[in-house]
């Protein structure tokens, strides 16, 4: 099972703050998760903007970046400051 | 000392213990964001903000230390709130102290311009019109631009 | 708002006033200068400040309204000790309230950078070597330098 | 009758921070007024100095600048900020 979590605009795009799940054998990285998961959730590219990034075990990544069940996955809109 | 929570808290309470911290000290200065009654998009009525610990957290503490290394500070505090606040409410607390005042206000002035521009926080505001995330500023940008180094 | 009193004052108090006095500000930056435990002539027991009213008002006077001419301020506030103090006591405090925190920030050091230079005062440092009247240092006339009128 | 006062060292150089007395009728401006009171106390030129401004009823003068009976006179010494 890896932790998804999704923050700023992504919460209210994904419907949640969270979610937990079994990646499908086919999503080894975060090219393949965001694909995989934007097609699932039919949210027509929303999950692929390049401004989006996504953080491994709370460290941010650069595409394609290993992923596996136990991690968790962070999709971040840009950071808009405090 | 990084503070990041959910919890109100008070300036002015937060400068005395600061003061208290800051033995030998000649200069403290403080910055207190609060949330603006006004946006662009017409009368707040509530803004929410998210981190994600610890990654926030750790950003943050990274421009803290980048603080001390440049600038002679005796004492440093950064306090942020989380959650949501309404039009008056403290955001962020910055205090820096030094012996010598230029080092303190620059040092307050660096660490709000990361913590304005790069720090880990998504922000809602609520307003008339609905709710909207808000995307960073370009002049923010400008101001974090003035500390690159060279 | 300007106040110079033989009166100790308490900064987090003053910061907390000056809050309330800033509605609609995103910014308040807040500046307090204490007295030194150490000078170059060794280890300060106390500092006395002497001020010429009303001429020490009027010129700090008028620099707060320059201050509100140069940048947009929701609130200003002066406080200066005068008389005898003992290390770690506030001589000053300045804050300033305005939307943006760039205003707040240089509005706060161009006011420290008259308060420091130019304000009608004059000071005594008393150490284990006596008492000694207090000079400009050169440093400070440069930061003043900074707010020339090109 | 003028009230004169002795800013930051000066009050230790006249030993008193303000005094009252009537101007002599030779003083009628801040030049005379410095000379005769450096010789009268005999202060060896501390009053002349160049970095020491005289005020009168609190506003900053130019040398030589009117007093005369009624006025409050200050003797400022290079203001050092708070």
């Amino acid at each position: 099972m890896a932790q998804l979590l999704y923050f700023g605009r992504l919460m209210d795009t994904l419907g949640r703050p969270e979610e937990t799940l079994t990646l499908p054998t086919s999503v080894r990285d975060t090219s393949a998760l965001r694909e995989w998961l934007d097609r699932d959730r039919g949210l027509d590219g929303a999950l692929l903007e390049k401004t989006i990034r996504l953080a491994v075990n709370s460290e941010i990544v650069a595409d394609p970046h290993p992923v596996s069940d136990g991690d968790e996955i962070a999709f971040m809109p840009p950071v808009g400051g405090g | 000392m990084l503070r990041i929570s959910d919890e109100p808290f008070d300036a002015g309470r937060e400068l005395s213990a600061f003061e208290t911290e800051a033995k030998g000290a000649g200069g403290i200065v403080s910055f207190t964001g609060l949330v603006r009654d006004h946006a662009s998009s017409g009368e707040v009525r509530a803004l929410t903000l998210q981190a994600y610990s610890p990654m926030t957290e750790r950003g943050i503490e990274t421009a803290m230390a980048e603080a001390r290394e440049r600038w002679p500070l005796m004492a440093l505090k950064v306090i942020h709130r989380t959650g949501e606040m309404a039009p008056g409410d403290a955001i962020v607390f910055v205090a820096t102290a030094s012996i010598h005042r230029r080092a303190a206000f620059e040092a307050a002035d660096f660490l709000m311009d990361y913590l304005k521009t790069e720090a880990v926080f998504w922000k809602k505001e609520a307003t008339a019109t609905g709710e909207h995330w808000i995307e960073p500023r370009s002049q923010d940008y400008q101001d974090r631009a003035r500390w690159a180094k060279v």
